[in-house]
């Protein structure tokens, strides 16, 4: 079984999985029974997380985006890593400055100058799949299908730096553009609620998450707050994953900082203007050392260059529930 | 020693039914009687298993009694994990996390296709129609084991299907995936009421495992338009337990909606 | 511009709309604009619903499905209509019945004898695509694509009886089926609240609300209680349809029955029994007599035949409520 | 008679935009400037304009003023109709029902293609690397009129770009129907901070419509690399009112985030 195959059109390296590799490592190794999957985000990256593996998340840098999974896999040095990148705000620079990042399929590739030198010294390859097409094949492999279609990309250099295709549609025998299905080694989900076991509520929009979660061979996810799953079952409208798509589930207040976390705390605006400001290996190498390398964990991390003072104020900050709940 | 108790055919069939469920495990439960085997199994042996319907509901713990009529309502989506829609559910079997599925069938042939559909006549005017595939197609094609439910009834086992609504193993070895289904898939178990089936690992073809206790392998045979393979040994199969037709007559179908039938032993 | 293609296979007529005709007529016939789009079911159907049409609706007869709309349309006696059958319980029978359906695509043609004799006498043609084939083929109409893939459907004789078709996949070199987009005519969707606007919630399961909503030529949604556009604005989660996909809204109390509209009302078994027993025309004619002719619109069909004593008992028997708000 | 009135380019430019959106429409508003120019059109001109963000906010009102480097936040998303996903957002632009798409661009060319990836070397090794698409190739292959808004400077506006990434006219008419794009879309306007374009409906190619009063039309087009067509006659953009000028500083931008620019007039 070649779960995790690179395949090349020209220049263009793409992963791709054939569903039945993909169906049989779900068969084989997902769990159906709900046992507890609480570990830290060190168990998780761990246990979760190997050189080479592609990565994916969900939202974005500056919104309930999984930053302090992020940081653990700098923290624990991953290297090779290929990053499904749709909103990449300054995880892709972090993960390339910290050298765990090698391949970006774009998606939106924001913003600083760290990330854009980096490509344009050759450091990172990148590959241009827009972001409706890497939803797309995402999609795909939520479905269990090798490829969907769409009627966008057509026309575009974007097909010449990807793996979409055009191929005749069988009904109106006009062009149309296909994309491979993307089965994700790891996808980074963090969520407002979840469970021991994985069933997981996410408030407000979002990208993919049930999508990732379904095509992912592990699924990561961190949550603010861990509920009952008998809260899952009085109100299954709000759930958004459930527990049997989910391979590790970390409890992680704060998980989304320097981010916002919708309706729980607001985006440190301070602290992601230092990170646009990142924009020599020099200042990288600092701010991963004070910020990553020099803290044992999250919580150390919150402790230490957060502190409960900014959280509170934070918090205080995210005046807008409605609707989040 | 246990007693004898008296039980109909179609009791026998839920009951033989829900023994086969794993624990910890998901299955797609289709409409009418195998709803009633998966509140049987849930209620009894395998707590955590979670059950999906093709309408989106993940994991419900449908309200004891059975309500008729309405797999959709209130009664038995009650307490789900998750409530989505009929493409999510499908997406579910088709990445490959529905360990089982199943279903029942109005014909079934040697290699486990199902018909569901019409009999006799011509497709456009048939003698009989039916309600055809619903969902059974895709729980056919896409969980890994799909257990066939059926009336142990000669009509129904026949050589050749007059439609072909949900596959088997098509005609033989190496056909589903030629067909392009998903590879690793297939009918696991026939459940009558009667006996137990299985499928001959290379020739795919159904085997006899058990028959009920005190039936004559003769007798379950008689029944079929076709040969089965046979288990060397055919086993025997528990009849219900004093258990097993408490729940199910007290608890989960007490207006016997479901559960009327042929008396049998 | 061919709105209503109807194509042919061998035996097999689909109903096929080139996604640029569906566009065209969205951009040109589909309001934008938030105005009352409330009128009764009688003019919804005067105005929305033609002989000839295609017509999809969610759920199925005994939940949550469109019976005051179904009623209307017999009452108005269109014809030849063509029901994508989903979940169709009785409206085929009914619609079938009342001469006003000539082809089903199935779905699940349940239950009673009526239609059943109906197809064998061949009094209408049905072909088969599955729910799981409908379901994509709507998806697809929602999508903008002329067709979507999937790995069922294969090997089985509802690909001699329908048009979905085997490809080869461009990626993986294999077999996959496709199936032709639909966009249906009419979308009957019968929901729990909606604006005047057509903003729309359901509580619970659906097959393809929204993906009808967006497929669809027309959307007529008919609903238990109007409520403010402010509710929807006030929780973004619980909407399913939002108001430019609809093109009439219908305020229809007990709407649902004799099925049931969860966490309202409970279904009317006997009503139900009584259609199930309907296997003759004379029976037939006599139930539709009764049930719609004879009445001048919903609200005179609940005040007698239905009886608001009646109507307070089912109300009282839904006692599951949870998660349904 | 209208008294000068000081404001920048960046003003200029916003105030363009805002004044093409028809009411009662759909607007498919992209990162950045679009979702000022959304927010100074539903305030002043076009209440019942429906907005969609492409992560799947649906009708937001976002809250004034505009919080930067946020868009999928709860300010900017607030008083949504519909939250959903990316892939429900591309099936509205995709099905036909979004009207207007507003796009910022790096490069374009006098087809309306854009440019939102890289600049000079090659793809591998560019000298200069941009954002990419984003949800903006969706925008621009799907939205009926798409709307280009980006300042007005000379390397902007190229005969042949360094990478497409969203599509115009592509090389010309009947382009983009042969491509496989949706029949009757492309680009309808480019925005820019000193005149206002169209498109030929024959040739496809960029015309100057407009430009903001007392700006000779030599000076827009010396700043850019190719010649447009001109509109006989080009029109005259009257300046931001101070109505626009007051909401654009005062309810919308008060931090200057995003209006502040060269001096104008």
């Amino acid at each position: 079984m070649k779960e995790k195959e690179i395949r090349a059109e020209g220049n263009v390296e793409y992963r791709f999985t054939h569903p039945d590799d993909f169906r049989e490592h779900v068969r084989d190794r997902k769990g159906r029974n709900p046992a507890s999957k609480l570990c830290s985000a060190g168990e998780a990256v761990e246990t979760f997380v190997r050189d080479g593996d592609y990565i994916v998340y969900d939202f974005s840098s500056l919104t309930r985006g999984p930053q302090a999974l992020v940081r653990e896999v700098i923290r624990q040095r991953r290297k090779d890593l290929w990053i499904g990148a749709e909103f990449t705000l300054h995880e892709s620079s972090l993960l390339v400055g910290a050298g765990c990042a090698s391949r970006i399929d774009v998606g939106f590739l924001g913003y600083g100058n760290y990330i854009g030198r980096a490509v344009c010294a050759g450091r990172v390859r990148v590959y241009e799949w827009t972001n409706g097409g890497l939803a797309l094949r995402i999609l795909a492999g939520a479905r269990g299908v090798p490829f969907l279609p769409s009627r966008d990309l057509l026309g575009s250099d974007n097909m010449k730096v990807s793996a979409a295709r055009t191929i005749e549609d069988p009904y109106t025998g006009g062009p149309v553009c296909v994309v491979p299905a993307l089965n994700p080694d790891v996808a980074f989900l963090h969520v407002h609620q979840a469970d021991e076991t994985g069933n997981a509520r996410i408030f407000g929009t979002n990208l993919f998450a049930l999508e990732a979660a379904l095509a992912s061979f592990r699924v990561v996810v961190s949550a603010e707050e861990i509920i009952e799953t008998d809260e899952f079952r009085k109100d299954p409208m709000r759930t958004t994953i459930p527990f049997f798509l989910v391979d590790a589930v970390v409890h992680a207040p704060f998980g989304a900082y320097p981010g916002a976390m919708p309706a729980r705390y607001e985006i440190d605006l301070d602290h992601v203007d230092r990170l646009n400001s990142l924009d020599t290996d020099e200042r990288m190498r600092a701010y991963l050392e004070e910020n990553v390398y020099s803290v044992s964990d999250h919580e150390e991390f919150l402790d230490r260059r957060v502190g409960a003072k900014r959280m509170r104020d934070l918090r205080r900050r995210a005046t807008i529930v409605e609707g989040y709940r | 020693m246990p007693r004898k108790v008296e039980f109909t055919d179609t009791e026998f069939m839920i009951v033989q039914g829900a023994r086969l469920i794993e624990d910890g495990k998901t299955l797609f439960v289709g409409w009418g009687i195998p709803q009633v085997v998966a509140m049987l199994a849930q209620r009894l042996y395998v707590p955590n298993v979670t059950q999906l319907f093709e309408f989106g509901a993940v994991g419900p713990r449908p309200v004891l009694p059975f309500v008729r009529g309405t797999m959709g309502g209130p009664q038995n989506t009650y307490r789900s994990l998750q409530w989505l829609n009929m493409n999510w559910a499908f997406s579910f079997s088709a990445a490959g996390y529905m360990d089982y599925g199943m279903l029942g069938a109005a014909q079934v042939d040697p290699y486990g296709n199902i018909n569901s559909t019409c009999l006799g006549g011509t497709f456009e005017k048939p003698e009989r129609r039916f309600a055809g595939s619903g969902g059974g197609n895709q729980v056919a094609s896409h969980c890994w084991k799909t257990i066939i439910i059926m009336k142990h009834e000669g009509r129904r086992f026949v050589p050749k299907l007059d439609f072909l609504t949900s596959p088997g193993y098509l005609d033989g070895p190496g056909a589903r995936e030629k067909a392009g289904l998903p590879r690793g898939t297939g009918p696991y178990r026939v459940v009558t009421s009667k006996g137990l089936f299985g499928f001959d690992g290379e020739s795919r073809r159904m085997t006899l495992l058990s028959v009920l206790r005190g039936i004559p392998v003769r007798e379950v045979l008689d029944g079929m338009a076709f040969r089965p393979l046979l288990a060397d040994p055919v086993g025997e199969a528990d009849p219900p337990t004093e258990e097993e037709l408490r729940v199910l007559r007290e608890e989960i179908d007490p207006g016997r909606f479901i559960i009327r039938g042929e008396r049998m032993l």
